[in-house]
């Protein structure tokens, strides 16, 4: 009973929090003055077509290595919690194998799946996606090979290595900008080069690719822990 | 359109925090979380929408002139991409810590896993 | 322009397979039934409408060739590995006036594992 | 446009209900899973396809597959632990 007042008490504590959000808003035709900013300006600053990856990876890149850093956090505890957890004899008898058909068609769409991963993240500046995106779909290449058997698991220290390194790079990247551009995270150190081309931008399509290197192995590893049998020594 | 989005953000939130709140079983909780995230999401895209807004992606349909006028606020766009990534791996974690809690004590109950309360 | 109707009449042609295939979802008894109307008939239906958009929209033809390519090589896939799974833990298939009927290939091969 | 994002959000309250309160763990693992998909639908209307494409690969297909992993996990673990008791009973 108590628990059910106390239920309801935070649902309405949660209404009066939203209602005031509703009040007296129409349709808004204008964008805070910030945003102006980055939509009359940021084309001409960074020759970057695509406007959201150029407020991600340069404006507030400061953020983005922030998520960067809590995704790595939360990786860790994944790993951790998922550390020395065994599949009991029993539990491992009932790990259904797969088919063939699924493994060799798993082999098949791998490559085209990682090349697919690496073009999302190389045209982020272009197009609608990125370092995050093409991160995912890397791993989701990765879990396709896990979950059909065609790999037993994905080696620890490859994955590790690699997220290493981007992360290394990428502030290496940002202290790059502090020291030969205006700031911190600042691409212009590069050529800018033409306009939608794939080599313009300065170095964000380099942050970006850094980003998707390091979320796809990131991702994969967690993926790895999850699935694997615990059986490593 | 920006009324629509903000009302459906919060019936989602609300439907989340619902469940976060009333369920008890661990799974149905950590979709709670899940549902409540989308939600947030959803009213951040809402903040960065406005009348007849296209996407901030300079191309021929959209030039560097008229993008002031008619592109959406990328801010928004940017925090909840990064959002949605964190999203994922908190969701894993939260995940990850509900096997072990069933490893000690084998119940999908909330309310009897005891040893972790006050 | 001309090709503009011609894609445009495949799509509609490629979104009622889609339509047929969805009502075979809820009218089909069983779960291999559900399979067959849910993979045939939307490999078909996807690979007409993005037949249509190649033909509709110049420029896109080697993007939608992809797609197709993909959705050709997945789209088996998945529901083989469905069917399989669906088997292994033992559904059996529907047969009018009879509860289990049918020879079963797998059977060995399941109960060795 | 405003009528199909209306229609668009009476199915995300519906799913996320049905995620909620239906029976089956893996019908509300599946159902959680469209809330994200139809989710992503509505921001591409909302103009923002950065975020569609994200919330398409990571929230529907990405997050359901973590979540069907630990539920395999989880209810082996519970049944084995369970089948324990009955031989000791």
């Amino acid at each position: 009973m108590l628990k059910r007042i106390l239920l309801i008490v935070s649902m309405v504590l949660l209404a009066l929090i939203l209602l005031p959000l509703l009040e007296g808003l129409g349709e808004q035709t204008h964008v805070s003055s910030l945003a102006e900013y980055y939509l009359s300006s940021g084309a001409d600053d960074l020759n970057s077509p695509n406007l959201v990856t150029s407020v991600v990876v340069t404006y507030r890149g400061l953020d983005t290595l922030g998520e960067v850093t809590v995704l790595f956090a939360a990786a860790a505890g994944i790993m951790l919690a998922f550390k020395g957890l065994k599949m009991d004899e029993k539990e491992r008898e009932k790990t259904q194998g797969p088919s063939e058909l699924l493994a060799s068609g798993a082999s098949l769409l791998f490559p085209i799946l990682f090349i697919f991963g690496i073009y999302i993240f190389t045209h982020g500046h272009l197009s609608p996606g990125g370092g995050f995106q093409g991160g995912v779909v890397i791993a989701s290449a990765a879990l396709l090979l896990l979950l059909s058997g065609v790999i037993p698991g994905v080696s620890h220290l490859m994955t590790s290595l690699l997220e290493a390194l981007a992360g290394a790079s990428y502030v290496a990247i940002g202290l790059l900008g502090l020291y030969l551009a205006a700031g911190f995270l600042d691409p212009r150190f590069l050529p800018r080069g033409e306009w939608s081309g794939i080599f313009s931008a300065g170095a964000i399509p380099v942050i970006y690719s850094l980003v998707g290197i390091k979320v796809g192995s990131e991702l994969s590893a967690v993926l790895n822990a999850m699935i694997s049998k615990g059986g490593e020594k | 359109m920006t009324q629509l989005l903000y009302i459906l953000a919060f019936v989602v939130m609300a439907i989340g925090l619902w469940g976060i709140l009333s369920r008890r079983h661990l799974i149905r909780m950590i979709i709670g979380f899940s549902i409540l995230d989308t939600g947030i999401h959803i009213l951040l895209v809402a903040i960065g929408y406005r009348k007849g807004g296209t996407a901030p992606i300079l191309d021929e349909a959209l030039s560097k002139g008229e993008a002031l006028m008619n592109a959406v606020d990328p801010v928004p766009s940017a925090l909840v991409l990064t959002a949605i990534v964190i999203g994922l791996a908190v969701t894993a974690l939260m995940l990850s810590f509900a096997v072990r809690m069933v490893q000690n004590n084998p119940t999908m109950n909330a309310d009897e896993h005891k040893e972790l309360k006050w | 322009m001309i090709m503009g109707y011609i894609g445009g009449i495949l799509a509609i042609i490629g979104s009622l397979f889609l339509l047929l295939a969805a009502i075979g979802l809820i009218r089909m008894p069983d779960t291999y039934n559900r399979m067959q109307a849910g993979t045939k008939a939307t490999t078909l239906g996807s690979a007409l409408i993005f037949a249509g958009i190649a033909l509709h929209q110049p420029g896109w033809e080697l993007k939608m060739t992809g797609l197709i390519i993909f959705v050709f090589l997945t789209n088996p896939l998945s529901s083989h590995a469905l069917a399989r799974a669906a088997h292994f833990i033992g559904m059996n298939p529907f047969v009018k006036g009879k509860s289990q009927s049918s020879r079963d290939d797998l059977k060995a091969r399941r109960d060795e594992e | 446009m405003i009528y199909i994002v209306a229609v668009l959000g009476i199915v995300i309250a519906v799913s996320a209900v049905f995620a909620l309160y239906t029976g089956k763990i893996l019908s509300a693992i599946i159902a959680s899973g469209a809330v994200s998909l139809v989710a992503s639908l509505i921001y591409i209307l909302a103009g923002a396809p950065d975020v569609a494409m994200t919330e398409a690969s990571i929230g529907s297909a990405l997050t359901t597959v973590v979540f069907l992993i630990a539920w395999r996990r989880i209810s082996r673990i519970v049944a084995t632990s369970t089948e324990k008791e009955d031989k000791n009973a």
